[in-house]
Formats: structure tokens, C-alpha cells, sequence
């Protein structure tokens, strides 16, 4: 299994799984011209070259693939996943949130004091690096696929490419996840308080979302701040919470270092976590070693090292070895070496997991 | 039509604190505190010994009278309702959400803070006894505080405004439930009281000073906004009756309907010299008037059965012009007045 | 040197330390009551006993003094300076920022997208800790005294007493900075707006929020948000920057991972920078060893070691020693014992600086 | 008294097209688009043929026309400013600061989006030629406009407006620099633009929701609030005489004035049957008179030296009846057309 960045080749895999995700996954569409423009301008992002400094007013996507390199070459089945950064959100279209914030609402005369929690429409985030997109198909997922670690291997080759390629994002990096919902599929925040703005179904207005026309929003939402003791209990309780199914996601983004700092999702609530890319862990505690490549080794049995090329961005691979470095190098058999497309002597990025 | 309303003298002070004590709920406006009654009616008798030529921080207190000078009603002017405080309000609004993209276009309402309200003429504080009289009391004040106006509008602001309590429901208030709670966490009759007790103007201050949007109120805080308590809703036509109209403002806490009119829209009356006759003139239709004297330094009104005779004199009976203290040829402002009974007679 | 709790005993000297710094430390007003009040406030919270999750809605003060235990036990040349610590801020009274947020501004019909810096008057930090009230008196300053590094033991012994009594504190952490000064000792950004909506000159506004008197801010400052592009270029160069004095500071609260997330003193427009409380270097970095009092150690020259008690809240005592920790065991000289008055075996939080 | 006005018809798409081509700045509710004007000039007809009962989107043009025949001036009334959109103002405010701590009280004044002005009726794109009597054609094309309003006031709101160009200095536009520009990093000309290309509403709707302060806003801004161009100050004053005033709305883009004024107070004028003469009558003294038929499916009306007889005619010569089709007995309204001049003439 390998991570590598999408290629145009990728479409009709890309499609399948657009099909696969269904329409509860809204950066992936199932709209052939859509995607066909997200493989180019991904393909565009990871052959620009840049310095520090450099780009920092342009939109970027980093769009990876995971393929299974087990099936033959020509099969539709070697695509079993992607991921995505985008390095910078908000610079073509807004990037809306609601932001908790505090208001003090006090008065001597009456002996009070208290704060009101309120929700406030903003674009905070706006130049913010966004970990997104990632989705691992069914056929590689499940008790029998576990060992192979697939889903740590999409989300986590993400750090070890923005840790190689600091100088192509900004100084800090989201991820946005998946809200609540009752037993109904019902986002009880979405009724309480989208629901009362606008004219369409929560999917659409999530479709719309994951398209980047996100217009209707700052045109139709409520702009004033709300005060959310309004809001029925049910949605209050829907604020900063994840769905089910989430848990696990939101769970390993914790681990890293990503924390939830009272930004949601405006339609279902859920929570933005976010950190200074420089303080996510698999960043800081990546480090390089030289290759060396020899026949007698042994594979470990659960992948415990994950490791990314360091040359030219639109050849990143990344992948699991079968043990860690010593003392700088990094020894691989010529099957690593060979997914990894790389050579004696060559710098890879290591992270132990 | 034995009942005369003048403006209220320090005299009154006991007749009217024991109908502050009596009302229920306690009145913002006229609270039972002797020493507050009794500095308000120093200024009211004040004000109108006093040329005034603007509204200012003037109240006016009247007081309606039995013949056999009981007083069993009491209702005041503020000149301006702010005086020198804020008088907030929420104000009904709609922003319109329109999106090109989705090509719709809605309405949303809101309700604004507002002190807009400060700046109008407001009257308040109606209070009677139980006595048999009570209802035509206050009909009589409604119309004689007009009168009031009508004869000295210098003294009061363009537009003049009740507010009318809001729609309670078995001991809740619903609008104050949906709305002042979520900012106050009391109850409604605890910040009631704390506001009739001293400046109501920190209520507003103290709020956030964003707008509230309708669609996240709950059904019932919505269906109060500028709904009457029930046992409000005759004093509401009553006012209708004298000209009001519903304004796009409520009550801040209880969301009770504010009715206003224009003080240069109000039935002008006509300023004639007194009659004193046994009789009613021979050709002359006689009517029922409200009749109230020009003379400065009090004020004085009473409904009375006069006619207009052909020389334009306004003929009453010898009775009616002593209890006016009206002489021969005095001018009196005449105002016909209504026949539309007030059953109910609740307190506005 | 030693910090310790504050005494009532104290108050004279704390007096004298009010009077030294002047109406520009706003913490310390030169009013014996008020002072008095506080050293009581910050006795009953030392001796307080508190168990994690308790006390959570409860106001308490942590307040510090340098002592300088070379001097005389009776003179009053023996308090050097103070710190403070408060466990939550804006219980008892509003505690107000500016908070900078982006407005996304776009139009399709326009081809415009942009984002607006705005302020937003908020009270988000209520409930977080501060540190503040920091100050060393002139003696302990200068060129002579910098080797004894006065301001870094009162700085960061903070830290220790914080990591030792982790259940008295929040989650989070801040301290306020303060802001840019012109050469004419004039905040351009309060002449921009402070000046505007408040009757009453900066010094006594920034007086009374010290004496904890800041109703009149929710009462007469703006309380819709205002886009900072509306200010004249000179107040908006001060948002979020600081005053010249300030920068070391700030250096050494960044040091200890302390950033600037975007609010503001709504007066003078200086930066407030915030942490997670387990994040903060000085605080993670610390570990605890077993004194063994030993007679024939040698004093290293530059004290690179901080040492604090780890017993009863209301006996702390923190310090220099000579030396960090071999194998779990911190070696003291008798005389650094009875500094902090720690006996064998006893356990100290310790930090390498 | 030349000139006559009368509804415009598709025949004046040229004139109307001319003068709007001519129009300096550019009127944004005169857009020099000949689709657009065709498109105009066939629903202000279909307007007036069709019987109204309330204000909705329609919009009336009118033209000023000499004896000759020529089409001298055009203006319009939009019965509803806001149409099927809104129009945004900003609307001047005042917020009280008040602290019991400090003993002090400060209002703070304020602009704050509104869309209000969207129901009233708006008077506007008076565009003229350089023909000689442009002057007059100004002045009679807004007496007209009133008498259109006068003659059928169910097709109007109760308000009606005006919005005058706001101030300039050296080729700027100061509020637009020190307000708008923030939000729009855009020269105020190709905002202009963009407004008058289409709709206006987008604006308002893409601002930030929260009111300015103006203590905030730069001197030049501040200054400009409800100041109009020196070369309209003419025009304030000409329609302050007619009775309107200024507004607490301001342009949301140049800050300029808009003076209101409301429908049911106009100069009411009276409805009298013609009478047509060679001889004005002798004991009747023939004075200035603003002429209007009352037939539907056009408008007409021209300034006429004529006279009130004894029998409650209006006296008029048969030019004059001539020019306004007006046959004896045919019911007119009849409004005293004022002396006073508008020497300048600027455009409103």
C-alpha cells in the first residue's frame, strides 16, 4: 500500500469512489467535471516549485491517493482511498464558521453577572491549512484489513508531507468534522437553526458547501450573533460534538495535537480542531535517515513506521516500513525501497506510530 | 356623568398610594411609595403652574372625582417617557436575506432595541378604587389626558404612546420566558419589580445589543409579541377608539403592544366662550361634551350635556359650570365625546 | 532569594512596592485598603484545600513575594517584588478583549471576496487563569544583579506552583501585555478609540479596571464590532503589538509556548497571549526529586536551576539551587534547605532553565 | 408657461435616450440603455392604463414638452423605491452610553443599514436637454410629479422621497472614501457604475450587518452625512418648498440627503369642473394654477393663468383647455402653482 498524489489516470478510480461515498461526503461529488478540475489543480499544486515566502495568497490542493500495489497494474481496484490538504482555505470562495464566543452581561443595579455563550458568523480561519477528503474504501476496510493500519496510513502521510514541504502551508492547519445526528440521520442543530434560514435540505446546502459555492450562506444565514441558550436543548447538545462514526477520526487528530477551539460547523455544529502545524505532534516528532537497502530483513508484523519521500513534491510516496532507523539510516527491503520509489543513499521522512 | 377629573394635589397623596397599593400587578409607573408619590405630585402641580413651552421631564397626574369629591381614579402624563432616562423598546423589523445563487428572497424579522420611544409623550399609571364608578373613571381619563393635551400641546411631544401590559398565561409570561430570561435568569415578576422600583433604562443597557431573530424564538414568545393580556385587549379598542394605533414597538420584557398617535392627529376641539343657561337653547341639539377650561395653573375636565348655540357659544347648565369653575364667556375647549362605552373599563 | 506566599505582615512593604511602581501598574493601586483586601483574598486562597474539580466557579488569588533573605529578618528592604497568579478571571467581575475575527465580505455580482479584520468586544477568557502583576523593585534590577536572574524567578516559579497544584487552575492560561506607546507616552490606538466613547483619561480608565471596576466598559465602550480598517493606520500598528519595556517579557512567555491568538486590551490595543496549562513548557519540563541535604557542595555560578515545594499551598517557597537532580535525588546545601525550608527526603518540583 | 407635461410614450425614446446620455454624473434610475428605457417607457403606459389600487412596481415617466413639440425634460416616480428589491439607506441613530460607575450619559451616534425606504414612493431621474427653459421644466416636472401623486394617491405610499446627490470635493466622494471604500476597495465611480448597471440591493445586502460608529468615521466622512452636492443645494431647497424635509435616511453611498414628505399632506388641491372662456370672469382674481384632468390611461398637466368663479368653476381659456384636452364640466384638479422661482433648476 502507497500514498502517492493523484494523477490524472486516477479519474475513473476517483469517480468510483465519488459514487462509493455517497452524497454525506461533500468534497467528493459525483460529477466527472468537478472532479476532473480537482485532479488538474491538485496536479498543478504539487508541480509548482516554491520557496518560503512564496504563494502565500494562492489556494493550493494536495490530493493523495492510496493505492493498493498487491493488484495488478491495469485493475480499477488499485485505488483504495484518498486524503487531501488544502494549504490555504477561504482565498476563492468563504469560508464560513460559527465562532462560541464569550459576551459579558453584567449590571450592578441588579446584582448580576454572568456570560452568554453566542455563536458568531466568521471567516477566522480564512489562509488556514485544511486536512480534508479522506476516505478509505469498504474492500480495505474491517477486522480482516486492520493489521495493515490503512486508515492511520492516509490520515498520517499527511503530516510527514506538509512536515517535508513546511514552506507550502501556512502557520496553522484544521480539520472539520462531522456534526451530530439522531437516529434519524437528523442534524437536530441543522433544524434548529439552519433549517430556519434557508430554503433548501441539509444535503444540499452541504452539497453546495463541498462545491465551494458557499455565497448563500453569508446572503441567507443570520449575521447578527445568536445567543445560543435559543436553541432547543437538543441542538445546544449538538455543539462541538461529533457523529458516532467520528469518533475514531476526531480521536487520532486529538492525539496529534489538534484541539477543538469553539469554532463549528455552521449547518450541523460539529467541530473545527486546529493547531499550529509546528506543535502537530507527527510533525515535531518526525525525523530523516538515509536509505539503505538490504535483502536480509525481517517485516515486522503491525506496521510501526511510517515513512515519506523528501524529494520533489509531485513524486511524494509514502508508506509503512517494516522497522526504524538507526543511527540515521533507515534500512529497507528492495519491495519498501521499490513502493517507495527510492534509491540508496536517498532521505526519507520517518514517523514511529 | 357625575364624575370630574383635575389634576392631582398633594391632598391626594393618601387616595392615590392606596390605589398604587391596590393594583395588581404592582404598575411600573406609579409606585406605591409615598415619598415618590409625594415628590410627583409636587412636580406635577408644579409643571402646570409653571410656563412651559417644550416637553421636558414633566409628569402630569390627574385624578377623577365623585361629586360627593371622592377620588377614585388616577392616571398620569410623562411629558416626555425617557425624561432623563432611556425608555427602550423592541422595534419589529425585517432584513431581507436574498440570495442570488439560490434565487430566493425572504423576510426575516427581528426585534431591534430601541430608545426611539424616549422622545414620544406617554401615558401610564391608570389606578382606581373598586368603587361603582371605576370603569367611566377611566374612560373619562383617557379622554381628559387627550384633552389635556389637546388644550396645552406645547407641553408634550409629537407622538404620544400607551403601553399596554403583555399576555400572561397561567402566572408566565411567555415573551419574557423566550426572551429576558435567556439574558437575565429571573423571573419576569422579580425584574419587574426591580424595575418599577428605580431607573428601567439599565434593562436596556445591560442587553446585548444585537437583534433577536423571530425564527429562534419559541412559538410562544413569538405569538406574544405585541399580543395584550386578556384582560387587556378593551383597553386596547378603547384606545383604538380615541385614534391609536398598533406601533411597531413592544414592551422590552412582557412584549405588550405600544399604541401611539400623532398629537397633531388627535380631534381638535374647538375653543369657545362659555354660556351659563337654565336651559338648553330652543334650537340648538344639545350633545355630550367634554369641556375643559383654558385656565393655566390646574387643569380641569368633565363630561357635561352643553350645546352650541348660533352665536357659537358652548351653553351648559349652572351646575356643570361651577363644578368647571367656569364663568360666562370664559373660552372652554369642547370636545364631543364619545358614546362608545368602555364595559370592561380596564386600566391601560 | 526565595518567593513565597504573601503575609498579611507584608503589607507595608507591599505598600511601598504600590507606591514605587505608580499609576502605571494597574494591579497595585496605591490605596492601603484595597491592598489589604487583596492580601487577605490571596491568604484564604493558599489556605484553602481544594481536590480536583472543586472550587471550579470560585475566584482565588495566587500572590507572591520575592524575598531577599541576605537582608535583616526585621527590615523592610526585604521584599524585592511580587507576582500573581489568578486561578479565573472575570467571576466577579466582566473580564473584557478585543478580539480580532475576519468578516468574509464577497459578492459573485461584484466579482469581490475578501475578508474584513474586525473587533469584537468579548469576554471569552472568563474562567481562564492570568498571570500577572509581576514586579521587581529597583534595587533587584540592573546590570549587578542580573546574575541572581530576580525577574525569571518570579516569572517562572509561577509555572511550578501551577504544575504542583495543577486542580486549582483551568485549562487555560493568559497574561496580558502591555501595549504600544508613543514617544510621548500616548497609546495611539486608545487616542483612535478608548477616547472616543469614554469620558475619562486613559490612566484612570486602565486605574479602575485594576480596582476591578470595569462595568463602565460594557456600559459606554462600542459594543457592535468595528472593522479595525476604520481606524487611522497609527492605532491599528498597535493591535496586538507591544511596548518597548514589554518585549522581553513577551519573549519569555513565548519561550514557554505562550502565543498571541488575536485578542486585545481594549484600551490600548496590547496583545494577550494564552496557552493550554499542560502545554506550557516550564510547567511540562518539570520533574520532581528527593532533597538529600549534603554540606560539601559547590554553588554553581549562574543559577540554571528552579526548585519549588511541593507540601501545603500556604507554605510554598520556591527558589534557585545549585544544581539539577541525579537519578531522582536533588543534592541542596543546608543553606538552600532552609531557604525552602524543606527537610531530607522531602519532595521539589524542579525546572533546568 | 410654455411647457406641459404629460406621461411619456414610446414615441419619446430618443429625447428620453438623448437626455439620459447627457446626464452628468450618470442617474442611476436613468440607465442610457435603450432596452432598458423601451422596456421602461411600455410598463410606465401600461401603468397608467391600468387601474392600481396600491403602489407596486410600477414606475411613471413623465416628460416636460414645449408648444413646439419638443421634449425638453424627463423625470419618473417609482411607486415603490424598493420595487421587487430593496433600497438601502443608511439611517442616522443614536445609542445611549450610560454608566452609573462614571455618573455619565452620552449619546453616540450611529448609521445603521436599513431597507425602510423600500416601501415609500421615490421621485427621481430628472434629466433634462440644454434647451433654454430646462430651468422651468425642472420646477414644473416636480409640481407635476406631486399632482400625479395628488390625483391618484392609492397608486403611492404614504411616504414619498427624494434622493439628492451626495457631496464632492476635487472629484471625490468623502463619505464613499471614509465608509464605503472599506468594505469595497472599490472608487466610488465604478460602484456607481455597477449600481446603476443593475441591482442596487446587492450592496446592502453584502455590507457587514453592524451599525458604524461615527465617532470612529474621519471628518470628511462625518461632514458629508445628509450633505448634498453643491450643485443640488438648490434642489433641497426647492423641494423643501414643496413641503419636504430631511430625512434621518442618508444615500448608503455618497451620504447624500434624502427629504421626505408625506402623501396625505400635500397641497391637496381641488377638484372643480372646467369651464372654458375667452374672458377671465370680472370679480374673480386669476391667479397661477397647476391644471390636472383626471382621466385615466394618461397624465397631463400644465401651469394656467386661471380663475375660481362664484359657481366653484375653474375659468380657463380654450388654449390652455386645448393643450390639457380638457373639455367644459370635465372635473380638474386644480393646485395654486408658487411664485417662487428656482433660478438654478439643478436636477433632483
Amino acid at each position: 500500500m502507497l500514498i502517492r498524489p493523484i494523477e490524472e489516470g486516477d479519474i475513473d478510480a476517483l469517480q468510483a469512489i465519488a459514487v462509493e461515498t455517497g452524497p454525506g461526503f461533500t468534497s467528493l461529488p459525483d460529477s466527472r467535471d468537478f472532479l476532473i478540475d480537482k485532479i488538474a489543480h491538485a496536479r498543478e499544486s504539487f508541480q509548482r516549485t516554491q520557496e518560503a515566502g512564496e504563494g502565500i495568497n494562492e489556494a493550493a490542493l494536495y490530493f493523495f491517493v492510496l493505492e493498493d500495489d498487491r493488484q495488478p497494474l491495469d485493475s480499477a481496484d488499485r485505488l483504495a482511498g484518498c486524503c487531501a490538504i488544502e494549504a490555504r482555505v477561504g482565498l476563492d470562495a468563504p469560508f464560513y464558521h460559527y465562532r462560541i464566543g464569550q459576551l459579558a452581561h453584567s449590571s450592578s443595579h441588579l446584582e448580576l453577572h454572568r456570560t452568554l455563550d453566542t455563536l458568531f458568523l466568521c471567516s477566522d480561519h480564512t489562509g488556514s491549512a485544511e486536512v480534508c477528503s479522506l476516505y478509505l474504501r469498504k474492500r480495505w476496510r474491517g477486522e480482516a484489513q486492520r493489521p495493515m493500519r490503512n486508515g492511520t496510513l492516509l490520515s498520517r502521510a499527511r503530516w510527514l508531507f506538509m512536515a517535508g514541504f513546511r514552506e507550502r502551508f501556512p502557520g496553522r492547519v484544521l480539520a472539520e468534522m462531522r456534526g451530530r445526528f439522531d437516529d434519524d440521520g437528523k442534524s437536530p442543530f441543522w433544524e434548529a437553526l439552519g433549517q430556519k434560514f434557508l430554503p433548501i435540505e441539509f444535503q444540499r446546502a452541504d452539497h453546495l458547501t463541498g462545491m465551494g459555492e458557499k455565497g448563500f450562506i453569508g446572503e441567507m444565514m443570520p449575521r447578527h450573533p445568536i445567543c445560543t441558550s435559543f436553541l432547543p436543548p437538543s441542538a445546544r447538545a449538538c455543539i462541538g460534538q461529533v457523529h458516532t462514526q467520528t469518533r475514531p477520526a476526531l480521536a487520532m487528530l486529538n492525539r496529534d495535537g489538534l484541539r477543538f477551539e469553539g469554532y463549528i460547523d455552521i449547518f450541523d455544529g460539529g467541530p473545527t480542531v486546529e493547531a499550529y502545524i509546528d506543535d502537530v505532534r507527527s510533525i515535531r516528532d518526525s525525523l530523516t535517515a538515509r536509505v539503505s537497502i538490504e535483502t536480509a530483513l525481517s517485516t515486522e508484523e503491525r506496521p510501526g513506521w511510517l515513512a515519506a519521500t523528501t524529494g520533489a513534491a509531485a513524486d511524494f510516496r509514502a508508506g509503512w516500513v517494516g522497522r526504524g532507523p538507526q543511527e540515521g539510516v533507515i534500512a529497507l527491503t528492495p519491495e519498501e525501497a521499490k513502493r517507495l520509489n527510492v534509491e540508496e543513499g536517498e532521505t526519507l521522512r520517518l514517523l514511529a506510530t | 356623568m357625575s364624575l370630574i377629573v383635575r389634576s392631582a394635589t398633594p391632598a391626594d397623596l393618601d387616595a392615590i398610594m392606596a390605589m398604587a397599593m391596590m393594583a395588581r400587578p404592582a404598575l411600573t409607573n406609579l409606585p406605591a411609595d409615598r415619598e415618590r408619590l409625594k415628590a410627583r405630585l409636587a412636580l406635577s402641580q408644579a409643571a402646570l403652574s409653571t410656563g412651559i413651552d417644550r416637553p421636558g421631564d414633566e409628569q402630569y397626574m390627574l385624578v377623577a372625582e365623585t361629586d360627593s369629591g371622592e377620588v377614585i381614579a388616577t392616571a398620569t402624563i410623562k411629558a416626555l417617557a425617557g425624561g432623563r432616562e432611556a425608555y427602550y423598546t423592541y422595534r419589529q423589523e425585517t432584513l431581507i436575506h436574498a440570495s442570488q445563487q439560490l434565487d430566493v428572497r425572504r423576510e426575516v424579522n427581528i426585534l431591534s432595541i430601541s430608545h426611539e420611544m424616549s422622545h414620544a409623550t406617554l401615558l401610564c399609571a391608570l389606578a382606581t378604587t373598586d368603587h361603582d364608578q371605576a370603569a367611566s373613571a377611566r374612560h373619562l381619563l383617557r379622554a381628559a389626558r387627550l384633552a389635556l393635551i389637546v388644550r396645552s400641546p406645547e407641553r408634550f411631544a409629537p407622538t404620544l404612546f400607551v403601553a399596554l401590559s403583555g399576555y400572561r398565561e397561567a402566572g408566565r409570561t411567555p415573551f419574557w420566558d423566550g426572551v429576558g430570561r435567556h439574558f437575565f435568569s429571573r423571573d419576569f415578576d422579580e425584574i419587574h419589580r426591580a424595575a418599577s422600583l428605580g431607573s428601567r433604562s439599565f434593562i436596556g443597557e445591560v442587553m446585548p445589543p444585537f437583534p433577536l431573530y423571530l425564527p429562534l424564538l419559541d412559538d410562544q414568545a413569538r405569538e406574544a409579541i405585541g399580543r395584550a393580556g386578556d384582560n387587556h385587549l378593551e383597553a386596547v379598542r378603547a384606545w383604538q377608539r380615541e385614534g391609536f394605533r398598533l406601533s411597531r414597538h413592544v414592551d422590552l420584557l412582557d412584549g405588550g403592544p405600544l399604541l401611539e398617535a400623532s398629537r397633531d392627529h388627535l380631534p381638535h376641539g374647538q375653543w369657545l366662550p362659555a354660556q351659563i343657561a337654565e336651559t338648553m337653547p330652543e334650537n340648538a341639539c344639545p350633545g355630550t361634551m367634554l369641556i375643559t377650561p383654558q385656565r393655566l395653573g390646574d387643569f380641569r375636565t368633565c363630561v357635561v350635556t352643553a350645546a352650541i348655540n348660533e352665536h357659537g357659544q358652548c351653553v351648559m347648565d349652572a351646575n356643570s359650570a361651577r363644578r368647571l369653575s367656569v364663568e360666562a364667556d370664559e373660552p372652554v375647549l369642547v370636545i364631543p365625546f364619545g358614546q362608545t362605552s368602555d364595559s370592561e373599563g380596564r386600566p391601560c
